[in-house]
């Protein structure tokens, strides 16, 4: 049928489309991380690298590149920021995600589903933190982290990621439990304690959705740059954005910087493609 | 099984009253159906009598016990929610055993019990499944099974079939009656769908903005509702009501509007002359007839057939709707002009200031 | 079993089931706390230098200068140039976010069973960090090295094709903002798009509605609220942005993109006026929840309300 | 070796004669003698804090740690990203841990208006560091007589830069490069008129070093001032350079020859754009004569790319950074000591009497020192000449890195950094908004007046 083919034809145009909206952005940096120098300050640009080299994946791990012609591409100074990132951004993402997840789900259940004197208030109070602009907070923060000698140090990274965290995944999740069938009727019927009901039965339910809680835990967190350029660039807890963004600033490395880029993609890629299941299951309305 | 005794229970939330003073008391092994609109307060009634809702003030008393401070698993009562609430992530099976898993009782005594228990609403074939593939049906059934395990000393149901489609629901409302009375537990079950409630239970208590307005079997519910809100809630067709004025001439007892002069018969002790009343008489009770002097003269607005008779609405002399019942086959083009008699001793008067029934015809 | 207890037993206490308050302050007592302290000392510290004129040579002195900061704020041209750039890159991230996300929906709503692998595939941009998202977008839209001018090229011409230009770089950093956030948008559009119940296209069908109509009458209504609660969510996040734009064009072309965050890093962190900056940034805060507020006084309440 | 005799000086000479002549051996000794050992070595047992931007760590970080190797030293070196004056400025203020740091002249001059700096004059030797540097950047670097720190790398940034290619095949020949900023636009015109599409890069992008650099050192090499070097007093007319520098950027704007986006450029793209080879002139640094020869690098202009002779007039200013030892709160004495050692090593000579590190940044980046003594050496001659597009053009090098003015009037004073920030928004205002010259001017002298009383200089 014609109609039929039609169909097809424009479901099939409007898929190209989202999928060149999605990834042509990223490739027409990541591709610089396969071409040298000279073939990235080409003009007119180029569409792909004309053949391909690794050379600055090797450079930002600290490695001489040699292609067979014997050019050697030499390993970046940035390779102990870059290794020292990849390692603080895999802890305090870690760290952030499991106490967020901790903290916030208890939390978020309470204010979506019991009814209790100043809850508006204290929900207010939790949004309001949602709308800090960091900029405003940067200073008094590193303030009181410099008397509190908490600069430089991953613990107090890990503090101040909890506050953008928590209040923006209670803010989800909240949402997300409030359209929860009432099971605590069941559950109190049945003689389960408070705290049982949570754990053993409210938890397992709303598994998709704390899922999708973790994983925005985990990319504020990982993604993080503002406080993480003020609180520990320079020091042993540099992340990954703030060491990366060497290649950024001051000298030229777009290479390397595509190279990091891409490397500080997969790990969040690998969590949204493998999780993105549990978002298409996620009601908060 | 218990008898439960609710005594002067109150329920406030801030200034709202949800239940105002209830006393009721529920026999063991009845069938009690809570009836009314929503916001009547009949589910925080039986959120109270489950123990998930704490009395302002009042006692709840299971066979004379107090257990207004016990929770719900220490009541031992089992609860059927609306839409028949099952835990989604559980299967049919575990979702019973979770009734259990607090009992005490051994593995395989509980496992002895929840195939009892599926056998008797006939789920065994159900139970590896999830909530979410069951039909609306078997969830009701489900819950069921949850709810019997236990042997509960009063199970309580909460419009466990407001979501499900017709004939669905006539028929599991005959299993639910049937399965009472086989296991004999003091049943409550909330509904707004007074059919639901006149074929089930065994006695109706209907409640309106938070207070019992009448309770009783469901013939003395229907005969002899005791308010204005009672009358017009329960029986379909729903009763007609008549505005008008009490006059005594000739030593007789007159129902007067604009449109009508009507002799009331029987016995109407408290009757005082020149009272506005509101006078109720069922569809089935009144006959249509050819125009005529002492007659209610009524205008068709429309016809229902529905088989073994036919209901016709008509515009009342008062504005109000009027159904009377007639003969299957009747038809009438609608604008024509009828008029209907009824023997006023049927009819019930009420008070349209306090709502309450004035005074009782002869016969019922 | 209740007919084993008899009335003058004591009734067991009822603390075998603690109340919804004590429950729920023993779940969020800890984490109001750690809020508390995190989130409002540092408001009030700030607060406190946005009444004071900070100084850091010849000394560090901090000097009473009452409401002069925020006054100063309201005669301050930067500001109020800030601020439209701001509202306006806030207003088109929203929208483009909304619309973009519920196009993606569309989409990934009508993929066969055999495609629904490239769901994976579109949520990706929503794992980039907002300071990725800035490095794409800049070599992107620069006439130097940009799709533009490769576009360009195809069709034989050697001129340039910049998008980061001074009159329309905001338009253009909010089409990044919205490649960044509208895939999460898509996918909560998409869980509600799924429970909307097929018998209601059913409808639309026999109602001969045109595809524009049943699109507006039926898929639409009950996104309405999601689109509400991430209209909130991205206007915060919008007004908020620092990172992306930092990255993206440090405030230019000039200070074509200078929106409001940028303009008080520059304050507070160049110029370290630290206490005008802090009055300016709570301008920015009432921006926000103002926004947010209305946000919610003209739509919210009265989707709440259905 | 014959260098290491050439720039030995009285003191390695008089440490070398209490080792009994141990540097005449010189390469021989495998093991570092001992009395220099302990003249290096760290005392405190404590970490020193060295902190930079992002220029070549791998090499900063290989000096480091021969340096730990070498004396046990407890040296802890990292970089910082992002805007890097304002992040190092907070970590002073805060008092953080960092004892020795990379700063811009300008910087480090606010920094010791804030305290925060342990000058260089307070090493032992400090006064033959001072004697061993060009007079001018010493002048550069001292505030009221104190020098504020060691040589790091010095560079002329805004030497302009010509790929030749394109200048030639336009019917030029070498002899016809502009030698002043006038005829500099002239050519850029004519080139217009050839059919060129971008005869020019400007120094116009957005870094704190980007336009408001650029619209100082052409003031300077116009012959003018922005602000008087001793008095700090505005000195900027219309009529003057200031104004010809103005009307020339206007009309450069107005003529559609600069990309817009080269006002957001950091300067990663801006060095990319000249790179591509769509630019004949552009002001860079002196040093990326290197990278853009180089064929690794810059496969598309390398070795055409070389510089405006400076015979007539300077080009650009002096762009140049010093190891600042700071005057952290709490260090304790023997720490003190630690950094001075640290830094008298790192920034000055090692063990050796070697000017090791600025002589390796010589080698390998081009980057120019302070000190006469390696900037003269046949060494840095050779060096230079194989990084340059043909070795005549060092000689052009060193005319233009020789006459490359100093902005001491706006940068030898704590405003500095202010007033730059100021400057740059009101550049890219005046070419956006097309402001009047004059009230550019008129601004920017209030402006200087107006930090003058603020800051009561």
């Amino acid at each position: 049928m014609t109609g039929r083919n039609t169909k097809t034809f424009w479901l099939v145009l409007a898929v190209a489309v989202a999928l060149l909206w999605t990834f042509l952005p990223m490739y027409w940096v990541v591709k610089y991380a396969f071409m040298t120098k000279t073939e990235i300050a080409r003009f007119p640009p180029m569409l792909y690298p004309p053949e391909p080299i690794l050379a600055s994946f090797f450079n930002i791990f600290g490695f001489d590149y040699t292609t067979a012609e014997g050019t050697v591409f030499k390993a970046s100074g940035q390779a102990r920021q870059i290794i020292l990132g990849l390692r603080n951004s895999l802890i305090v993402a870690a760290i952030v995600t499991a106490i967020t997840t901790l903290v916030v789900v208890p939390l978020s259940y309470v204010f979506a589903r019991l009814q209790f004197p100043f809850k508006g208030k204290l929900l207010a109070a939790i949004l309001l933190s949602v709308s800090l602009p960091p900029v405003s907070t940067l200073i008094p923060f590193y303030t009181l982290y410099v008397q509190l000698g908490l600069t430089g140090t991953l613990f107090g990274l890990i503090v101040v990621t909890l506050t953008i965290t928590i209040p923006i995944v209670a803010w989800m999740l909240i949402g997300f439990f409030r359209n929860l069938p009432p099971v605590e009727l069941l559950a109190r019927v049945d003689g389960f304690s408070r705290l049982y009901t949570l754990t053993r039965i409210i938890v397992p339910m709303a598994r998709s959705g704390i899922m999708v809680a973790a994983v925005i835990a985990f990319l504020f967190s990982w993604n993080e740059y503002v406080y993480a350029q003020i609180l520990v660039t320079g020091s042993n807890a540099v992340t990954l954005p703030a060491a990366m963004s060497g290649f950024l600033f001051q000298v030229p490395e777009p290479a390397q910087l595509a190279a990091s880029l891409l490397l500080s993609l997969l790990p969040p890629f690998c969590i949204a493609f493998f999780l993105q299941k549990h978002i298409a299951e996620m009601h908060i309305a | 099984m218990a008898r439960i005794d609710l005594r002067n229970i109150v329920k406030t939330y801030g200034s709202h009253h949800a239940v105002e003073n209830l006393d009721m008391t529920i026999e063991d092994g009845e069938l009690l159906v809570l009836l009314g609109p929503s916001g009547c307060g009949k589910s925080t009634t039986m959120n109270m009598i489950a123990g998930l809702t704490e009395p302002t003030s009042g006692q709840i008393l299971f066979d004379g016990a107090d257990v207004t401070s016990h929770s719900p698993h220490q009541r031992n009562i089992a609860m059927v929610f609306q839409s028949s609430l099952l835990y989604p992530h559980l299967s049919a099976h575990d979702n019973i055993y979770m009734s259990l898993k607090r009992s005490g009782l051994s593995k395989q005594e509980i496992e002895a019990r929840i195939a009892h228990a599926a056998q008797t609403v006939d789920v065994t074939r159900l139970l590896d499944k999830m909530p979410s593939q069951l039909s609306g049906g078997e969830r009701q059934r489900v819950a069921t099974a949850k709810a019997i395990v236990r042997e509960p000393a009063g199970f309580l149901l909460d419009e466990p079939l407001s979501a499900l489609d017709a004939s669905l629901r006539l028929s599991l409302r005959a299993e639910l009656v049937n399965l009472q009375k086989r296991i004999r537990t003091t049943m409550i079950f909330v509904t707004h769908d007074q059919v639901e409630a006149m074929t089930m239970g065994d006695r109706i208590g209907v409640m309106r903005k938070g207070r019992l307005e009448q309770i009783g079997t469901p013939t003395d519910i229907y005969n002899r509702p005791a308010t204005l809100f009672v009358a017009g809630f329960v029986g379909v067709p729903p009763m007609n009501f008549l505005k008008g004025t009490l006059e005594k001439a000739d030593g007789r007892l007159w129902l007067i509007n604009p449109s009508l002069r009507m002799e009331i018969k029987g016995e109407f002790a408290n009757a005082a002359p020149q009272k506005e009343v509101i006078l109720g008489i069922r569809p089935h009770l009144m006959r249509l007839t050819e125009a005529g002097a002492s007659a209610l003269p009524l205008t068709v607005y429309a016809i229902e057939q529905l088989g073994n008779e036919a209901i016709v609405i008509c515009d009342g002399p008062d504005g109000g709707k009027i159904r009377v019942v007639a003969p299957a086959g009747f038809t009438a083009p609608v604008g024509a002009r009828l008029d209907a008699t009824f023997d006023s001793a049927a009819a019930r008067l009420y008070d349209p200031a306090s709502e309450q029934v004035l005074a009782v015809g002869k016969k019922a | 079993m209740a007919d084993t207890t008899r009335s003058d037993t004591p009734a067991p206490p009822r603390a075998a089931e603690i109340s919804n308050l004590s429950f729920a302050l023993i779940i969020s007592v800890p984490v109001l706390l750690f809020l508390l302290v995190v989130v409002a000392y540092p408001l009030a510290y700030a607060f406190y230098l946005s009444f004071h004129e900070i100084r850091f040579f010849g000394g560090y002195s901090a000097t009473w200068n009452g409401l002069a900061n925020y006054s100063k704020v309201f005669s301050d041209q930067s500001f109020w140039s800030s601020l439209g750039r701001t509202l306006r890159f806030t207003a088109e991230t929203v929208v483009l976010t909304l619309a973009v996300g519920l196009g993606l929906a569309l989409i990934l709503k009508h993929l066969p069973a055999k495609w629904r692998w490239l769901r994976a595939l579109i949520i990706l941009p929503w794992a980039v960090s907002p300071y990725g998202a800035g490095i794409f977008f800049t070599y992107l839209g620069r006439g130097q090295t940009g799709i533009g001018t490769a576009v360009a090229g195809w069709f034989g011409s050697d001129h340039t094709l910049n998008l980061i230009s001074a009159r329309f770089v905001i338009e253009y950093l909010a089409v990044g903002a919205a490649w960044n956030m509208a895939p999460l948008v898509a996918f909560f559009l998409l869980a509600n798009m799924l429970t909307t119940p097929a018998r209601l296209y059913d409808l639309a069908k026999i109602d001969q509605m045109s595809r524009l109509e049943t699109f507006w009458h039926v898929t639409l209504p009950p996104l309405r609220f999601t689109l509400f609660v991430f209209s909130c969510i991205t206007t915060v996040l919008a007004m908020k942005t620092f990172d992306y734009i930092f990255t993206a064009t440090q405030g230019g072309p000039g200070g074509a993109s200078a929106v409001l965050t940028y303009t008080l890093y520059k304050i507070s962190f160049v110029n370290l006026d630290l206490g005008y900056g802090a009055a300016m940034s709570f301008f920015l805060l009432a921006v926000i929840l103002g926004a947010t507020g209305l946000l919610y006084l003209l739509w919210g309440r009265k989707e709440e309300r259905q | 070796m014959s260098s290491d005799f050439t720039t030995m000086n009285r003191r390695a000479f008089l440490r070398s004669t209490a080792l009994l002549g141990a540097t005449a051996l010189g390469s021989s000794l495998i093991h570092i003698p001992f009395a220099q050992a302990t003249e290096f070595k760290p005392a405190s047992g404590e970490t020193v804090y060295f902190r930079g931007w992002q220029f070549r760590t791998d090499v900063v970080q290989n000096n480091v740690d021969t340096y730990n190797k070498a004396f046990e030293g407890k040296v802890d070196y990292a970089t910082v990203t992002g805007d890097y004056p304002a992040v190092m400025e907070k970590a002073l203020i805060a008092n953080e841990q960092l004892d020795v740091l990379y700063a811009n002249p300008s910087s480090a001059v606010r920094y010791n208006g804030g305290g925060w700096v342990l000058p260089a004059s307070e090493l032992p030797d400090g006064k033959e560091i001072a004697d061993g540097m060009y007079p001018n950047i010493r002048e550069a670097w001292s505030v009221d007589g104190k020098l504020l720190g060691l040589s790091y790398f010095v560079t002329t940034r805004g030497a302009v830069h010509v790929f030749t290619k394109p200048f030639l095949a336009a019917g030029y020949t070498e002899e016809q490069l502009p030698t002043n900023w006038d005829a500099l636009y002239d050519t850029v015109y004519a080139l217009k008129e050839k059919g060129v599409a971008t005869p020019f890069l400007p120094h116009w992008f957005g870094e704190y070093f980007g336009i408001s650099w650029g619209f100082v050192f052409e003031v300077m090499n116009r012959g003018g001032q922005v602000a008087d070097p001793a008095t700090h007093k505005p000195a900027l007319t219309l009529d003057g350079p200031a104004g010809k520098t103005l009307a020339a950027w206007k009309k450069l704007w107005k003529s559609g020859l600069v990309p817009e986006e080269v006002f957001s450029y950091n300067e990663a793209g801006y060095i990319d754009a000249f790179r591509s080879g769509r630019y004949i002139f552009s002001p860079q640094q002196l040093y990326d004569l290197k990278t853009f020869n180089d064929k690794a690098q810059s496969g598309d202009v390398a070795g055409h790319v070389s510089l405006l002779p400076g015979k007539e007039q300077s080009w650009g200013l002096i762009d140049s950074a010093l190891y600042v030892m700071t005057a952290r709160k709490g260090r304790s004495d023997p720490l003190t000591d630690d950094v001075k050692k640290f830094v008298s090593w790192y920034g000055y000579k090692d063990e050796n009497g070697k000017y090791a590190v600025a002589s390796r940044w010589l080698k390998e980046n081009m980057l120019f020192s302070a000190y006469k003594a390696v900037m003269e050496s046949e060494e840095a001659r050779t060096a230079v000449s194989t990084s340059l597009m043909r070795p005549e053009d060092y000689d052009r090098v060193l005319e233009v890195y020789s006459k490359t003015p100093y902005p001491s009037g706006i940068w030898n004073v704590v405003w500095s950094e202010e007033f730059n920030f100021w400057l740059r928004e009101k550049l890219f205002a005046f070419l956006q908004q097309d402001l009047e010259a004059e009230a550019v001017i008129n601004e920017a002298n209030a402006k200087i007046t107006e930090l003058n009383e603020r800051y009561k200089i």
